[in-house]
């Protein structure tokens, strides 16, 4: 029974959703989803931070190798949360002095965007940049010419590569005009335009039965390991 | 230098292309960071920048904006934030600055919730910085942002003042002169969004763009991500395109030509992505080195095996 | 409930030949409206050589595009714009009511939606009914097995990442089923599996999957639920967690699994920096390229997809497969006759049937 | 000691002496001045204000912006009241004259602290913050702490990975509850107490959005049923819902705009004229153009028998699949150099902000000097 009600009720709403894009009238149902996803989503907000705070606190109370490292997540955590909930030193918008909450989190100057600023921009994309890094290190080991395949991949790449800079420009800009298209800056582009273009939209389609299949596979109730073991 | 060291390779020490594939990576990322830091502090003391020759997207863009008549309104959409603002801000800052030079009237509006934030910066920096004499309300107005992703795109096909009720002021769309005669987005003869994935160019040409039978023209800026999958779209309903910093650079200097007066050096602020295409440039070789290397360890090593 | 649940399981699945009439009903009306309204269009369009005109419009404005973008909005291209506009009746909304039980324009969408879904039932019901059927070897998947015996054989854990989306992004969906398979063998072989996630819902949904997949695979006693943790909402401090614990754990085997974005060659590398195996399936197709050049295993777009169908190995959700293959054949051939079509009007612009056949393929596909 | 903590130990103190030495050069390092500008907002009548503020005094526990009267003048010399004061006390006049004031700090380069300081040595208007100096430096230590993690597993990368998680996971809550639950639940819920305390512009509800939100806020108690000790199974059912409803969105949104889309894209004719602005028929470009629609035609197909599942990649078939992953190819390596593009652009940005913001070595915007 556990298992049958949640089935249906995918099933029923699914179609449902389904069959409300083609009705005129119903046709804002998918906004209203989102809607309402996006407040269920917030609300298991509280879900997500008591497995972070369960988690820190059992390594703090079991004092495990690195509980310092809790100590900061959780005194960051709670701090930011407080200072965030209740706008703290966040003053009125003034457009309506009257409402005390008015103030939008992200003035200049509050502690929330100092946070932001300070804290979150930096880490953030610090992260982000580390990509930069990998990606010199990825080219290294991968792009080897081992077979047809990878030879396409390296060539390619390698193409973009300089015809998205200036040395592309130095290197082929010479070539007579009867030859531009062979310039690699227009090469790349060239790449882009019609195998870029060829592989993305079978990619594309494929993904659009992908997802059918995969929907529908729900939707019939075939496929039940999302609620969890194959026969239910 | 690979065959005669080959030969000479003694059997009990490892061969040099053994030792150069197990290359500890940290080395890797060390060169990789001095590509990136030595030009930018190259650039940064001596100012100097690379020429930029522009590409036919770039080009597109550039003309897309050109030839609308004084007083054309623009619709200028936000779809990034300060995350992306690297790649994307020089692109927003030389589009806006050509919009204003053209006496164009701009309308910004942001689809992610700091775009607006970006959008106030960019107003700032060059409408109020370099031309004051362009009224807001009148000249150009910044909508501000508002939630709903593709909603807002698809109520703006049928009812602008209903997806931006008011300005980032808080002024009723209704008041504002410059939208008076503003009912939808098709009366806007040029689309500007500078995207940094979802929602942005994408969903503008699914939902806006194709709406209108392309009828709408449309240029974007886009991360280097992103352009892979745009390109497609250029240039039936893309008319311009600016990938990645490379796009923004081409761009910026074709902006700063067009506006260039004798003697008066172009400010920095419009030579952010020219700028940031020295680091390009080396990282870019190095990796163009980085794969010629490996593929040097890889045949050497066939070849021993063969042998 | 369990009655009704019965009935409606047969309608669905074990009659399917009563599924595949409704869809064939509804088809046939749907085709129904349709062909009234080509008729109607066809009745009310304007002469046929304006359309051939204005097919070659079409044609002649993607071509200057194509060279010289720049040109797009020059005067002269105006008029074949609008001329295309003309051309396409269904897109013209003042002709629609304005409100009404279906959305004509949609009629192509609905009908390719009840032709998939025929063509799954109908596979379906084929493999049911006992028809052998082939699926091709999908290399990443056949991995699978392997990858969770060495993490047992290691005594090291295994790493599974559901993307960084929402419970709203049917690619997180797709991941979680593929997990409910990882999972199942990994309490088979009595390895233990790390899920961090993203967002609260994923969490939720995956702690849910993974304890039935130990209950089914009779290990309910080996299941934590401590070990399908929540990290945060934010895409970098999630990367920043998920790879620090990557090189202080070394899991034996990470799984990629669901919608990803930068952070998937950050994961890769850092997985090969420790020497797991990853096996990696999305159809965000700008990340791709760097699972497929730091993977071991990828799945590609559709058969990120079909993995949970592929792994299960039970016919009814082969047959699914079978049924995406029709639909990909379908397009396929519309594909070959549109570009057919389109290049006899090219060759000769005045073959009417030309223009009236792309005209219906255009239609077909909602062009 | 070990030979990795001697590492450390060297590469840190190597570059703290880097950094003093800096310091003592030129115009030092580091530093963020900020502007002052004083706000004052006359409030609206106090009728107009009780009234709007009626439907929340009572329920609210929070005191009413026209009703509290705290003294929070702040210094303007004081740098540190970048962070003013809490919302509830943030009014300062009396009752009777009903205006509000503060300051607000705008960040401003050191070039015009220094212009400011040569006019008027005494100006108090622009001076050096605290607050976001201290924040400055150590953006710059979390940088590089993520940073040291490319060499290694150490302190300060956990340090750094323990703060972003904490922080993050927080900040994303706080974003879900004022962005989302206050102006979509309780704005469509209890819209009198959004309105007074948050949002006076407040667009009355439509019943449909109230009956909608009634939905999620039954769905989200659902989802929380799971922290009582019974009956935690209810909360499958607001996950089945969203697989469902999920399911059945992305299935038209994906046929419509990847499939019908895309295939209709496709239909390309196979020979282009392409005529120039004589209307000659260009013949060079007219055989590119044929070339290139061929050759995104055969892409297509062949990429697409790749994806085929119930037939063996043999014959034809397996030959058109074999074309295809060579297109795939193509495409990913093409993707891959668009891509590096943008994360060598993200380096160059935290490699600025660590040599311009921080260290001012370099000067690209002339922030500190012609």
């Amino acid at each position: 029974m556990k298992r049958i009600i949640p089935m249906w009720i995918a099933i029923i709403g699914g179609f449902a959703m389904m069959l409300s894009s083609f009705v005129p009238l119903a046709e804002s149902a998918g906004e209203m989803f989102a809607d309402v996803f996006n407040v269920v989503a917030a609300i298991a907000f509280v879900l997500g931070a008591g497995s972070l705070a369960k988690q820190h606190l059992e390594k703090l109370s079991r004092r495990d190798a690195g509980w310092g490292y809790s100590v900061i997540t959780l005194g960051s955590f709670l701090i930011t949360l407080f200072i965030g909930m209740l706008k703290i030193g966040i003053h009125p918008n003034p457009s309506f002095p009257q409402a005390a909450y008015s103030g939008s989190n992200d003035a200049e100057g509050s502690a929330w965007s100092w946070i932001y600023e300070y804290m979150i921009t930096p880490l953030t994309s610090t992260m982000f940049a580390l990509l930069a890094f990998f990606v010199a290190s990825a080219a290294f080991r991968a792009f080897r010419a081992k077979n047809t395949e990878a030879i396409l991949l390296l060539v390619t790449a390698f193409i973009v590569l300089l015809g998205r800079t200036f040395a592309g420009v130095v290197l082929t800009g010479w070539f007579p005009d009867w030859a531009s298209g062979l310039r690699l800056e227009n090469l790349s582009i060239y790449v882009m335009q019609v195998f870029n273009t060829a592989g993305n939209r079978a990619i594309m389609i494929g993904i659009a039965l992908g997802v059918a299949a995969t929907g529908l596979r729900i939707l019939f109730g075939i496929d039940r390991s999302w609620l969890g073991g194959g026969d239910a | 230098m690979s065959a005669g060291n080959f030969n000479n390779t003694n059997a009990s020490a490892r061969p040099w292309f053994e030792r150069l594939d197990r290359i500890d990576r940290r080395w890797i990322f060390l060169l990789m960071f001095l590509a990136v830091s030595g030009p930018i502090l190259w650039i940064g003391v001596t100012g100097k920048t690379l020429p930029e020759a522009p590409t036919l997207a770039a080009r597109a863009v550039f003309q897309e904006i050109d030839q609308l008549p004084a007083h054309s309104l623009v619709l200028i959409s936000f779809d990034y934030d300060p995350a992306s603002a690297g790649e994307l801000q020089p692109m927003a800052t030389s589009l806006v600055r050509q919009c204003a030079a053209k006496n164009l009237r701009m309308v910004f509006i942001a689809l992610w919730p700091l775009g607006n934030q970006v959008a106030q910066q960019t107003i700032q920096d060059v409408i109020r910085d370099d031309y004051p004499a362009l009224k807001e309300g009148d000249d150009f107005v910044n909508m501000g942002y508002q939630a709903g992703n593709e909603a807002v795109m698809k109520l703006l096909l049928t009812d602008f003042a209903k997806a931006f009720p008011k300005d980032s002021r808080g002024e009723a769309t209704s008041n504002i002169p410059m939208l008076k005669d503003v009912k939808m987005v098709s009366q806007f003869p040029l689309l500007i969004s500078v995207s940094a994935g979802y929602p942005g160019s994408k969903e503008w040409v699914q939902y806006v763009i194709s709406a209108y039978n392309e009828k709408m023209n449309f240029v974007t800026g886009c991360t280097g991500v992103s352009a892979p999958q745009l390109y497609p779209y250029f240039p039936q309903q893309i008319a311009g395109l600016l990938g990645a910093i490379k796009g923004a650079a081409e761009y910026e200097s074709m902006v700063n030509e067009s506006l260039a007066v004798d003697g008066v050096a172009t400010a920095p602020k419009y030579l952010q992505a020219q700028r940031r295409m020295g680091p390009q440039l080396v990282a870019h070789l190095l990796m163009v080195g980085l794969i010629i290397v490996g593929n040097v360890i890889f045949f050497a090593r066939k070849r021993r095996g063969a042998a | 409930m369990r009655i009704t649940h019965k009935i409606l399981c047969r309608i669905f699945t074990n009659h399917s030949w009563k599924c595949v009439a409704t869809f064939l009903c509804l088809a046939m009306c749907c085709a129904r409206v349709f062909a009234f309204e080509i008729s109607s269009e066809m009745s009310e369009a304007v002469a046929p050589t304006t359309q051939i005109v204005a097919a070659q419009n079409i044609f002649a404005k993607n071509v200057l595009a194509h060279n010289a973008p720049a040109q797009d909005a020059n005067p002269p291209l105006v008029e074949p714009v609008n001329a295309a506009a003309d051309f396409k009746p269904a897109a013209t909304p003042t002709a629609a009511p304005a409100r009404h039980w279906f959305n004509s324009e949609k009629t192509a969408l609905f009908l390719w939606i009840v032709f998939i879904g025929a063509a799954v039932t109908v596979s379906v019901w084929l493999a049911k009914s006992g028809r052998p059927i082939r699926i091709r070897r999908i290399a990443a998947l056949e991995a699978v097995d392997n990858a969770v015996g060495r993490a047992t054989e290691m005594g090291r854990s295994i790493l599974f990442v559901p993307g960084i989306q929402d419970m709203d992004n049917i690619q997180t969906v797709a991941g979680l089923t593929m997990l409910g398979r990882v999972a199942k063998t990994a309490a088979e072989y009595d390895a233990t599996i790390e899920v961090p996630t993203c967002r609260s819902l994923v969490m939720e949904a995956a702690r849910d999957t993974v304890r039935a997949s130990y209950l089914s695979a009779g290990r309910a006693d080996g299941f934590s639920a401590d070990r399908i943790t929540y990290i945060t909402d934010d895409q970098f401090g999630y990367v920043a967690h998920v790879v620090g614990s990557m090189v202080r754990e070394k899991p034996a085997t990470c799984f990629y699994m669901g919608c990803f974005f930068a952070e998937s060659l950050i994961f890769a590398e850092t997985g090969n920096a420790i020497g797991a195996i990853q096996i990696a399936g999305t159809a965000e197709s700008s990340q791709l390229p760097f699972f497929v050049a730091a993977c071991d295993y990828t799945l590609i777009g559709e058969e990120f997809f079909a993995a949970s169908a592929y792994l299960s190995g039970e016919p009814a959700q082969l047959g699914t497969l079978r049924g995406q293959d029709v639909g990909k054949f379908a397009v396929v051939v519309l594909i070959a006759l549109g570009v057919l079509a389109s290049t006899i009007l090219v060759m000769a612009p005045n073959a009417a049937a030309a223009v009236w056949f792309l005209y219906v393929l255009q239609k077909v596909l909602g062009g | 000691m070990t030979r990795q903590a001697k590492t450390w130990l060297v590469i840190g103190a190597v570059f703290v002496a880097l950094l003093v030495a800096r310091g003592m050069i030129g115009q030092g390092l580091g530093r963020v001045y900020v502007k002052r500008t004083d706000v004052t907002v006359t409030l609206p009548d106090a009728a107009a204000v009780n009234s709007a503020a009626a439907g929340a005094s009572s329920t609210s526990a929070s005191t009413s912006a026209s009703t509290s009267a705290s003294a929070s003048t702040s210094a303007p010399t004081s740098a540190a009241s970048t962070q003013p004061t809490a919302p509830s006390s943030a009014p300062t006049s009396s009752s009777s004259a009903a205006t509000i004031s503060w300051q607000e700090w705008k960040q401003v380069p050191p070039l015009e602290f220094i212009a400011a300081q040569k006019a008027n040595p005494a100006q108090t208007e622009i001076t050096l913050s605290w607050p976001r100096t201290i924040g400055l430096w150590l953006a710059a230590f979390f940088t590089l702490a993520i940073f040291s993690f490319l060499y290694a597993d150490n302190p300060f990368y956990k340090i750094a990975e323990s703060l972003v998680v904490g922080v993050s996971a927080a900040y994303w809550g706080v974003i879900g509850f004022w962005d989302t639950l206050v102006p979509k639940m309780f704005g469509a819920l209890t819209p009198g107490l959004v309105k007074s305390l948050v949002q006076p512009s407040l667009v009355a509800p439509e019943m449909l959005q109230q009956i909608s939100m009634i939905f999620a806020l039954i769905l989200g108690v659902m989802m929380l049923w799971r922290l009582l000790p019974r009956g935690g199974w209810i909360s499958a059912w607001p996950l089945a819902f969203i697989v469902g409803v999920t399911a059945g969105l992305k299935i038209v949104s994906h046929v419509e705009s990847d499939l019908m889309a895309q295939a209709a894209a496709t239909m390309k004719p196979l020979v282009v004229s392409v005529t120039d602005a004589s209307g000659a028929t260009n013949m060079w470009d007219s055989w590119w153009a044929s070339v290139a629609n061929v050759l995104l035609v055969t892409g297509v197909i062949c990429c697409l028998a790749y994806f085929f599942f119930s037939v063996e990649h043999k014959g034809v078939v397996g030959g058109a699949a074999r074309v295809g992953i060579w297109y795939l190819m193509i495409t990913f390596g093409a993707s891959f150099g668009f891509t590096v593009m943008g994360r060598i652009a993200l380096l160059a940005a935290r490699v600025e902000f660590l040599f311009d913001d921080w260290l001012w070595l370099i000067d690209p915007n002339h922030f500190r000097g012609l």
